[in-house]
């Protein structure tokens, strides 16, 4: 028999959470054990805590609370440069239920938003209140969210891209952000991180480097392109076979670095 | 174990017991005989179970019951107004827009979310809504015409 | 980086009607009072359309007006045996023998008309709006309506008709093959547009020209909707499907609609179709079933335009971009072969 | 989309003057469909509804040790769990029902199991998860044993046994061979005098049929000792029938309701659901639903299976294909389903939409330890097209020649006589070609566009049944002990000739007659005009204009290509070189002693004989044990 447990606080919630638990969030994930009989688990534990839903806003550092859904970062002007990434998740019914927390759980080949979460060095902020890196929290992957702490991007300075079969909504053969922050001129500092790259999204750190101090153009990206697939094993999977990803690995980064259409 | 939850089903009060763990679909279909949203994979990968919840479109199927306590839920089969059909299920049925007409109640719901938002949609904004929608039929053009022609009529009345 | 342009022709013939079960197929027409008619079957309506092509089938055959009719289908209680909606048999096998379940009892209306106008019966036409008439002389008429009400209240007479459609059973030869394995065939023609992108493999059909002849469109919105999804099936059989992407290892299998590709609604392709109709001996009104054939010469027209824009050979299903790719690869780069037929 | 009618083209075969039809008429269920309230299978409510999940099989090919189901049977909610042994008839073949192939599939496995996924255990109990539930807790004890996935692969000598009704891993065809053979003229000699040859392997995906519906059905008890079942089922009477005999139960206490489905494509003939869920309620006495969820649908429901096609054509330099030969492959999985009749009709199919003088195929249903495969959209059809239609490109660049042209110089018209021995009418590739091509300004030679399917056919060689050389290789068995090469005439074997215009059969294509004349409608009424209507046309009138297009083979061609006796090798005794019409069936070594050439026609009594070996067969059918008491058809294997 399953149980649901419903609690008024998140706090509450987090303190319920045990391996015989699983925490829902807008549902997508966990539902769908349910509906196949999952029996990995037999509590389902969740909050009415409207706190989860917030979006909070000092300055260009945003705290958005790990229940808001796809939907309601596609409706936030200060969410803006995060559209990319909330409208490549799912049709419109998923992205009413999907949330941000949910997203940073989703097994291969999801967590698209995580993908460009990474690459803006999100800090999860836990409900025991504990701050992490978001790439700690995928490397381990439990506990309850709070919210996600993220600066804004400048200008043009992030980029998002899915490569799916389906258009206009598919699952990802792979999916790129780079945040390219700049110092004179040249790039400084950026992040590059991938989903359906390996088994959760990953920072690809030999791009990042590769990058360092070079123009954003053909030649400048050269080695970083040389370096796309450094240190990763792509998995294969029905969508694609990690062979594939490897090689148009590059592809994909120029496109996404230099800003060339999508077909 | 059993709990209540009243919600509003089409525009009625409605109360229904729900097993414990238990989807919307589930309880809409057998709970409170609604058996307008379909069931095509649980997943909510095939958009059929489609309804609406506070007018926005959720898969039904991953929706845990209890969580519609309060709210206000739509389907396909409330769509109509009485025997007046809603300018959607017009243009369907003039369009062909269903063949075997399995996936058409969730197709509707879809449609109706996007119309209700956006009353003239291009026709990529009618691919984003029913992109969650799969349809094995029809190849999905007449589906697309069909909104696109029902936001046409609704635009002129 | 390139994206290479092709373009790709196949034709195809389909049988209908397969005949190596020797299957029959069975319907029953009968009037109510007030001269509806109700047509009983154990056809399967999938969404191919068997209710209303038997419906319309049935409307013509009687004489009376389409909405006079319906179908009632599956219940083995009340309707006669049917091997089933398969093989492109529904409308073939089962249009037959509605036609002429339909035709006994349109015999028998004008019987009873004819009793009623006091004529004979081979002199009475049907108008198609619910009237029957002596031939050249329309005043002399009763309506539907009034006749089976006369049959059944004062003559005593069933407005009602069976048809079975059989084609007996073929035997196969087992040395030579020899068989009658169908009724006839269905044809098309189609010519695919699309492109190729040389450095992902990805593959995206831009246009669909296709002729189809389906004997005759018994209902052309229903022969659209099965020609335009078919097409849709074709472009997903060629370029998403499988249910084991390592065939024949059964590694990564699919188990949702996620993992299970096919393309999607922003994935549609322009297609102009031309319908021609060469009606087939034995088949209802000439007509053959286009539901099954029509998604057929898409998956050869799909491969031989990718030959054609890079010069890769597919033969084997589905084309995915990491086929395409890799065939690149190993020619050192794609290898355009020119627009055919210019 | 935009459609356009090209009512010009035979318009001198079809009257259009209709009330009805052709008309875009609306459909008749369309409002049920735009309101929720069509009723598919599911839309059925009963109080008590129980619901069915299976124990499935974890491997590829294993031994059944031991079952254990004591814990799943105490466990809250469960109400009975259902094993073959519960079952009165467990194995069955679904094209039992029209005398075909043995039953070599158990509704639930008892002894091993063939691939993963299949069923072994059904629990019935009062909700979904407490049937999951019980599921996970049942204990199988397995023996893993090796396992076969390519077909080819379960051909060879070493493979293990998938399935031992089948010991050879392929279906075994008139109890003689161990595939489907087609052989019409000389294909050898034919290859040795070609300019090319070209040839080509093509390899068909496993595809799911995907219906939004899964499939399933809910039986319930009626009054009268009857149970209704609400079915997803392509085939109403199939499902019945198969009901009846595996639940050894009359028919007429079935009471099956359908006919409204969410897609099929070809996924819903199998009739498994029906018979699992008919018997949990005979067994509980209560409404059983037996459904799908999507990921039983993808992997255990049956695909279009994988076909792998080989190709091998001799051409002319002028693009005259004069031999096709084919090897092809149906990927059947555990268990025989419909494979082996998609085999057959592939046969029927070749060589696809043209006319060739010499043409012969082996095609085998094969046995692999997967998920068996069903009938899809195109059966036995769409895998054998892109196969011919990928090659008649290659084909047209080995002679440099225009794809459409080599398509229409090949093109099968009126008369011309197929490979499965019977004449072409009713032909309308030539203007399918035509009318693409002048739509989309692809240029076609004069000759080219002013073809047609009416004229030109049936003359020369393209007109008769020609002088067929024979073999008998691939007697069951015989591949498995000494590793045969699969293509036709690989081997060593006997070879026979059959004489030009032999024919072994006479079966109609057309239906049978009315039963009373009042059901025969007349012609004028069903819109066929003048020679095109029912019953079967002669030729029709020939379009002056039209050219033939058709370079007409010289008669030395036509005649000579495969003269008797004159194949290479000494000539064959005469008992192998005629092959009288009453041998159907019979192994070919044995031909009963027969005046050469006689033709079948003139044999009324070899006909009778073979009507009344299908009725003794058709009885002796009907009285088997478990066999349902009404039949749907009636052939032979």
């Amino acid at each position: 028999m399953l149980e649901v447990q419903t609690y008024p606080t998140v706090g509450e919630a987090a303190s319920a959470m045990d391996d015989q638990a699983r925490f829902l969030g807008g549902g997508t994930l966990i539902m769908n054990r349910v509906n196949y009989g999952d029996r990995r688990f037999n509590r389902i534990v969740r909050t009415t805590d409207a706190s989860l839903s917030e979006i909070r806003v000092e300055g260009d550092r945003l705290e958005v609370g790990a229940g808001v859904t796809m939907a309601a970062i596609l409706a936030s002007r200060d969410l803006d440069f995060l559209s990319p990434a909330a409208r490549a998740v799912g049709g419109p019914a998923i992205r009413n239920m999907a949330s941000v927390g949910g997203n940073l759980m989703a097994p291969h080949p999801y967590g698209d938003l995580a993908v460009a979460l990474l690459a803006l060095d999100a800090v999860v902020r836990m409900v025991s209140g504990e701050e992490l890196s978001l790439e700690d929290f995928l490397a381990r992957r439990n506990g309850v969210v709070r919210s996600l702490l993220i600066r804004r991007p400048r200008g043009d300075e992030f980029r998002f891209r899915k490569v799916s079969r389906v258009k206009p909504k598919g699952v990802s053969v792979m999916s790129m952000a780079a945040r390219l922050t700049r110092s004179a001129g040249r790039l400084s500092g950026v992040r590059v991180a991938y989903g359906a790259m390996a088994s959760t999204p990953v920072r690809v750190r030999a791009v990042e480097s590769a990058l360092e101090g070079v123009s954003l153009d053909h030649a400048g990206i050269t080695a970083a392109l040389s370096a796309a697939t450094e240190g990763l094993d792509p998995p294969d999977d029905p969508i694609a076979s990690g062979w594939y990803r490897r090689e148009v690995a590059p592809v994909h980064l120029r496109r996404l670095l230099l800003g060339e259409d999508a077909r | 174990m059993k709990s209540p939850v009243t919600f509003r089903l089409n525009g009625s009060e409605t109360a229904v017991f729900v097993d414990s763990g238990a989807n919307l679909l589930d309880v809409l279909r057998r709970g409170c005989g609604d058996l307008s949203p379909k069931y095509g994979c649980g997943q909510g990968s095939c958009g059929a179970c489609t309804v609406l919840i506070g007018g926005e479109p959720h898969v039904s199927c991953l929706v845990l019951a209890e969580t519609v306590a309060g709210r206000s839920v739509e389907t396909t089969g409330g769509l109509s107004n009485g025997p007046d059909l809603h300018p959607l299920q017009r243009a369907f049925i003039e369009g062909f827009a269903a063949q075997c007409g399995y996936c058409t109640p969730g197709m509707l719901m879809s449609a109706k979310a996007l119309l209700d938002r956006n009353p003239s949609p291009t026709r990529s904004e009618v691919e984003e809504a029913i992109s969650g929608n799969l349809c094995r039929c029809t190849g999905y053009e007449p589906i697309i015409d069909a909104i696109l022609e029902a936001a046409k009529q609704r635009g002129a009345a | 980086m390139a994206i290479h342009h092709g373009r790709g022709f196949a034709s195809i013939n389909y049988p209908i009607g397969m005949n190596l079960g020797g299957d029959p197929s069975q319907a029953l027409v009968h009037s109510t009072p007030d001269g509806k008619f109700k047509v009983t079957l154990s056809s399967i309506d999938l969404g191919q359309g068997i209710k209303s092509v038997g419906r319309q089938l049935a409307a013509e055959t009687l004489g009376v007006p389409v909405e006079d009719v319906f179908v009632d289908t599956a219940d083995s209680d009340t309707g006669p045996h049917d091997m089933g909606s398969f093989a492109s048999r529904g409308t073939h096998r089962m249009g037959n023998a509605i036609i002429r379940a339909a035709t006994e009892a349109r015999a028998q209306l004008l019987e009873a008309a004819a009793e009623e106008l006091e004529v004979d019966a081979s002199d009475l036409v049907t108008d198609g709006r619910g009237n029957i008439h002596v031939r050249g002389a329309p005043s002399r008429s009763i309506s539907v309506e009034a006749t089976a009400t006369a049959a059944q209240f004062n003559q005593g007479r069933t407005l009602a008709g069976r048809g079975i459609f059989l084609v007996p059973l073929s035997e196969v030869d087992s040395v030579t093959g020899e068989m009658t394995p169908v009724s006839s065939f269905a044809h098309a023609a189609l010519i695919i547009d699309l492109t190729v992108d040389d450095e992902t493999g990805e593959v995206e059909v831009q246009n669909i020209n296709s002729a189809y002849e389906v004997g005759r469109a018994l209902n052309p919105r229903l022969v659209e909707q099965q020609l335009i999804g078919g097409a849709w099936m074709g472009v997903s059989h060629a370029l998403y499907e499988t249910t084991e992407p390592n065939y024949p290892e059964r590694s990564h299998g699919p188990i949702d609609f996620n993992h299970y590709l096919q393309p999607g609604p922003g994935d549609t392709v322009p297609h102009h179709i031309s319908v021609l109709e060469r009606p087939a001996p034995d088949a209802p009104f000439g007509g053959k079933g286009p539901g099954e054939m029509c998604a057929n010469p898409v998956l050869p027209a799909i491969a031989n335009a990718v030959f054609n824009a890079v010069g890769v050979e597919c033969d084997s299903l589905p084309i995915t971009p990491e086929k395409v790719l890799r065939g690149i690869r190993a020619n050192g780069g794609a290898r355009p072969q020119g627009r055919p037929g210019a | 989309m935009n459609a356009e009618y090209r009512k010009d083209l035979f318009a001198d075969e079809r009257s259009d003057d209709f009330d009805i039809i052709g008309k875009p008429v609306i459909r008749q269920d369309i409002l049920g469909h735009v309101t929720g309230r069509s009723k598919f299978y599911d839309d059925h409510a009963f109080d008590g509804l129980l619901h069915m999940r299976c124990v499935r099989s974890p491997h590829h090919h294993a031994r059944i040790r031991s079952v254990d189901s004591s814990a799943a049977e105490r466990q809250g909610g469960v109400v009975r769990v259902l094993g073959g042994r519960d079952v009165p008839v467990n194995t069955n073949t679904l094209l039992s029902l029209i005398n075909f192939g043995r039953d070599d599939e158990p509704l639930l496995a008892t002894d091993k199991v063939g691939y993963v996924g299949q069923p072994i255990l059904a629990v019935v109990a009062t909700s979904v998860r407490a049937a999951q539930e019980a599921v996970d807790a049942v204990k199988v004890d397995y023996e893993e044993l090796p396992h076969v996935l390519d077909v080819e692969e379960a051909l060879k000598p070493e493979a293990p046994i998938v399935n031992e009704e089948y010991p050879n891993n392929s279906f075994d065809y008139f109890d003689t061979y161990d595939h489907q053979k087609l052989r019409f003229g000389d294909v050898e000699t034919a290859f040795s005098k070609a300019d090319h040859i070209v040839e080509g392997e093509y390899q068909m995906s496993p595809i799911e049929q995907a219906p939004i519906e899964t499939c399933g059905a809910i039986a319930a008890p009626e009054t009268n000792d009857r149970i209704t079942v609400h079915t997803s089922t392509q085939a109403l009477f199939f499902s019945v029938g198969v009901t009846a005999k595996q639940l050894d139960v009359s028919s007429a206490r079935l009471h099956f309701i359908g006919g409204t489905v969410g897609g099929g494509f070809g996924g819903k003939v199998d009739s498994h659901h029906e018979p699992l869920a008919a018997l949990a309620c005979l067994a509980t006495g209560k409404p059983v639903k037996y459904m799908w969820d999507r990921a039983e649908e993808m992997q255990v429901g049956g695909p279009r299976g994988g076909e792998r096609w080989r190709i091998k054509d001799g051409v002319m330099r002028d693009g005259r294909i004069i031999a096709r030969a084919f090897t092809g492959f149906f990927d059947a999985g555990a268990y025989t389903r419909l494979s082996s009749y998609a085999v057959q009709k592939s046969t029927g199919h070749l060589p696809g939409p043209y006319s060739i003088p010499n043409v012969a195929s082996n095609v085998y249903c094969v046995f692999t330890n997967r998920t068996p495969s069903t009938a899809m959209r195109g059966f036995g059809i769409t895998a054998v097209d892109f196969a011919i239609e990928r090659h008649m490109d290659k084909v047209a660049r080995a002679v440099g020649m225009d794809p459409i042209e080599l398509r229409i110089l090949n093109a099968y018209r009126d008369g011309d006589m197929k490979a499965h021995r019977r004449e072409a009418k009713n032909c309308a590739l030539i203007e399918s070609c035509q009318a693409v091509a002048q739509k989309t300004g692809w240029r076609l030679s004069a000759d080219a566009a002013r073809a047609s399917s009416k004229s030109g056919g049936g003359v020369g060689a393209l007109g008769v049944i020609p002088e067929t050389v024979t073999d008998d290789e691939g007697r069951i068995g015989e591949r498995r002990r000494s590793g045969l090469a699969p293509e036709p005439f690989s081997g060593q074997g006997t070879r026979g000739l059959l004489p030009e215009g032999h024919s072994s059969n006479n079966s109609s294509a057309f239906g049978n007659a009315p039963q009373r004349e009042d059901m025969e409608a007349e012609i004028e009424r069903l819109g066929f005009i003048g020679a095109a209507g029912v019953p079967p046309t002669p030729q029709g009138p020939m379009d002056e204009t039209a050219s033939s297009a058709r370079p007409i083979a010289p008669s030395e061609t036509a005649h000579t290509t495969h003269p008797a006796g004159a194949r290479g090798g000494p000539s064959l005794p005469a008992a192998y070189t005629q092959r009288p019409a009453s041998t159907i069936n019979q192994p070919f070594a044995q031909p009963p002693a027969q005046a050469p050439g006689t033709p079948a026609a003139q044999q009324p009594a070899a006909a009778e004989a073979e009507s009344e070996s299908a009725t003794t067969h058709f009885q002796r059918g009907v009285r088997r044990p478990g066999v349902s008491r009404f039949i749907s058809g009636s052939r032979r294997r």
